[in-house]
């Protein structure tokens, strides 16, 4: 669900960009220098998961999206952790690209502070692994489906005649969106069994360094 | 079975990247009910060997034969893989589930059991390596002695007729240590055993091969 | 094995300071995007043909970068031409091809490719831990070089881990299906990554501790300046200009 | 200096949960050039009391004092972090930079050195670990033996007045293995050596302990 190098116009690609920065400079601010080595890793995990990972779906199979969990595990965050990963993305690989970087985290990153603010409370305080499941799902359902949305409005507003891509996607997506649920809720109630500190986040957007 | 050899590989040659290879024309038969160890420097490609017998890599040539039949496809290798344990090095790749239970019942649900009698299965080998009672421990919690049985017991559950162990008693403390050794040489399997230490291997195989080079010679003690 | 490479080389390109070449890849992103026309359009195109040519690019990783966008970008030239309003330019099995949908999806096609061709060929050839003190010299934000470089390092420790647990899972019979035993081990392998991964970070913050960190990095690497690099600049600013010229300036780039 | 110890700790207890205690009532006392193994089983908590050393941890009760002063705060420890070199039980956590020089220089830039200070030492201790011409490898692309010693490197290079090192010779091979065994027989400084192996701790150190029951023992060979 990434959106191409060269699709968007100047006027989207930049609007993108400027809301990224705004989420980076929140991440950066919320991170501290103690918790960089955390966000690495569930960087280059989100990275190598998305790479790695395919689950079988019918006759095809699906990559994990992974936002939901990144947004119940680091919060704001998430948000230069999806730079990283999708800069060295479209470097090594060219999903996404240079121009639509902004965008891209955009997409991927809104949602997933949307999850950290509607799912981890309740899951640090839910009280059986049968609920984190379910709230694992939930956050995964909700972020996928959210990027859904922003991808599809970022398209639409790149070219009207681009919403034929959308209708395109729309099906495969709602597919998509079992899989990632039930894959984000087993991860989220295994950690949830195993370590549940991973969902203790010592501080949300803050007035910390950018250094 | 009798004479035939459970797990026979023929002049199996095999490089990781364009670079120098690894193994280089290896012969390799191992009889029901026979114990071999396998030595050899750092980085000779012990691993390597036992992985490419379970085909998590696939020879650049030479040929495998498992159970009296070739085996060169993926699908070749499911039955093996079910008649078959490999102990890897590190006992943090063997174990994955949040619970113990989960982890040794991973096997023979793989096999196609039933919920119960992989259930069964499970107490039976948690038993057999001496660590009944740690069902609902979490795996990630276990020491480094429990983790290694543990992952023994991962193997023993799914009934395999030949166990590969790749440096099975690394990293145990004495207690641990003696326990593997009594429990391998109480086993009926067939198996092939990596270590760096020849008193282990000393004590528990028939015989013993060394790596080097990317040729197998016989050792002598 | 690795997940995570650049395109090694020993070319003029490869020897270039990276701080440049950061820059100029970003300007000319920009400028691409921003134009319109196909006389600058191809130019990009040509620029960034002749990076890629001098950076020796080896071609068949190079053509799988290509046809991952030109993929899309080929459902976009069959798609929009149709689906656009506009006067049709030709019918191909009573299907109107609109003029407006063929030029968009034309001008979408240039821009991804000169881009691609360009980043790649400038950015793609950085070894990723000089690019990360690059990003440094040119002022990123010190924590977001920082979160770069770590990621880095431990890719492939993760790459290796997750190797491992798989290589586990297949011997023990695992086969991938379509059902929830399936997603329910992917995703207790992909847990057990992070579980191992996040106590490793708290490990690795200790051992910075121990070699004397007191919340503040401070950078090793630093690059040297050659007449090389003074040449390229001044060449790209040229470049860059006269693609200016060439899109902006009405007539004028053109004879 | 003479006859104060450099490391002092008196009746240190610790647990890591609520659980019964890893460490109880520990006392030891390290002098200038001494090297003191330390034995214990798996899970017996010598990892834990190297880290407390360091303050890495913080004990329940107890007092530590190192270099003559007490240590209690975060901030007490930061000398003790420049003088004292802490090897970590797996090297893949020591080592975090992209390549080798970077890493071996992380520790003497922190202590303020300046870029060139800093690059002699890196030389320095490369060399003397029988690395050198490794400054431009990658730091995960180092075989196992090769980031223990390298491991070991990022300590020497910061000069320290103490080493403390968690099993130094876990998983190397016979070559490796000697190299590090003569290495820490050349080295001045005063150690704490941790190891399941009593062949290596009798070659290498001066006495032994032995951690059981969150209790320390002489050990006797
Ligand atoms: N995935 C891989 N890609 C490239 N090279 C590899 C890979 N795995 C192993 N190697 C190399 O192949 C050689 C053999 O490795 P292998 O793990 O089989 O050695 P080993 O005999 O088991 O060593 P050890 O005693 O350290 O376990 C080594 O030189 C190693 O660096
Ligand atoms: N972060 C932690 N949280 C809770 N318990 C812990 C933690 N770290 C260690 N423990 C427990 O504390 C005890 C001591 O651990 P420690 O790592 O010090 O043992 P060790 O003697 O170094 O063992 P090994 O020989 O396996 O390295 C173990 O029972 C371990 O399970
Ligand atoms: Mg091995
Ligand atoms: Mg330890």
């Amino acid at each position: 669900m990434h959106i191409t190098e060269g699709v968007a116009p100047a006027s989207v690609a930049a609007a993108g960009a400027l809301l990224a920065a705004g989420g980076v400079v929140a991440g950066l601010r919320a991170m501290k220098d103690e918790q960089i080595p955390r966000a690495a890793i569930m960087a280059s995990a989100i990275f190598a998961a998305s790479l790695l990972i395919r689950l079988p779906l019918g006759p095809s199979s699906v990559h994990p999206v992974l936002n939901g969990l990144a947004g119940l595990l680091l919060g704001w965050a998430a948000v230069p952790v999806f730079l990283v990963a999708l800069f060295l993305q479209a470097l090594l690989f060219q999903f996404g690209g240079i121009t639509t970087l902004g965008l891209n985290t955009v997409v991927m990153g809104a949602p997933a502070v949307l999850c950290y603010y509607g799912f981890n409370r309740s899951l640090r305080r839910c009280g059986s692994a049968r609920a984190a499941f379910w709230l694992g799902a939930a956050a995964g359902v909700t972020a996928l489906l959210f990027s859904f949305l922003l991808w599809a409005g970022a398209l639409v507003l790149s070219g009207k005649s681009l919403a034929v891509i959308v209708k395109l996607a729309l099906v495969p997506h709602l597919a998509i969106l079992g899989v990632e649920g039930a894959f984000t809720g087993f991860v989220s109630a295994f950690l949830f069994r195993v370590y549940p500190r991973a969902f203790e986040i010592p501080r949300t957007l803050g007035t910390g360094t950018l250094s | 079975m009798s004479d035939e050899p459970l797990l026979n590989l023929h002049s199996l040659s095999f490089s990781h990247t364009d670079a120098e290879p690894v193994l280089a024309e290896v012969d390799l038969a191992l009889r029901a009910g026979e114990r071999i160890g396998l030595q050899g420097a750092i980085g000779s490609g012990k691993t390597t060997l036992l992985h490419l017998v379970v085909g998590l890599l696939a020879p650049d040539r030479g040929r495998i034969e498992i159970f009296g039949k070739p085996r060169r496809e993926e699908h070749d290798f499911w039955e093996v893989r079910e008649r078959v344990g490999l102990l890897f090095q590190d006992p943090d790749d063997q174990l994955f589930c949040p619970t113990v239970e989960e982890d040794v019942a991973f096997g023979p649900l793989n096999q196609g059991k039933s919920r119960e009698a992989a259930h069964h299965a499970v107490h039976e080998a948690l038993a057999l390596v001496g660590m009944a009672g740690l069902e609902h421990r979490i795996t990630h919690h276990l020491s480094g002695g429990e983790k290694r049985l543990v992952s023994l017991a991962t193997l023993l559950a799914m009934h395999p007729d030949v166990l590969l162990l790749d440096e099975p008693e690394n990293g145990l403390d004495p207690p641990s240590y003696e326990r593997v050794q009594n429990l391998l040489l109480s086993l009926p399997q067939a198996m092939i055993i990596v270590s760096h230490n020849a008193d282990f291997l000393r004590a528990v195989t028939h015989r013993c091969l060394c790596l080097a080079g990317g040729r197998l010679q016989n050792k002598s003690w | 094995m690795s997940c995570s490479t650049h395109f090694a080389g020993h070319t003029i390109v490869h020897r270039l300071d990276p701080r440049p070449r950061i820059v100029a890849t970003l300007v000319f992103a920009i400028l691409v995007a921003l134009s319109r026309h196909y006389p600058a359009l191809c130019a990009g195109l040509a620029v960034g043909a002749l990076l890629a040519l001098l950076a020796r690019l080896p071609a068949p990783p190079l053509a799988k970068r290509l046809l991952r966008v030109n993929g899309f970008m080929l459902v976009l030239l069959l798609l929009l031409p149709v689906t656009s309003p506009g006067d049709p330019m030709f019918t191909i099995l009573h299907l109107p091809f609109s003029r407006e949908g063929v030029h968009m999806a034309t001008v979408i096609t240039l821009k991804a490719n000169a881009i691609v061709l360009a980043f790649t060929a400038l950015l793609g050839t950085v070894e990723l831990a000089a690019l990360g003190h690059a990003f440094h010299h040119l002022r990123v934000p010190g924590k977001l070089v920082h979160l770069f470089l770590f990621t880095l390092r431990y890719l492939d420790v993760l790459h290796h881990a997750y190797l491992g647990l798989l290589r586990a899972m297949k011997a023990r019979a695992f086969r991938p299906r379509m059902n929830l035993h399936t997603y329910r081990s992917y995703g207790s392998l992909m847990a057990m990554l992070l579980v191992r991964s996040l106590e490793r970070a708290e490990r690795v913050m200790d051992a910075m501790k121990c070699r004397g960190f007191k919340g503040r990095f401070l950078t090793y690497r630093h690059f040297a300046f050659h007449r090389r690099d003074a040449v390229f600049c001044l060449v790209s600013t040229l470049v860059l200009i006269l693609f200016v010229c060439i899109e902006w300036i009405p007539g004028g780039g053109l004879p």
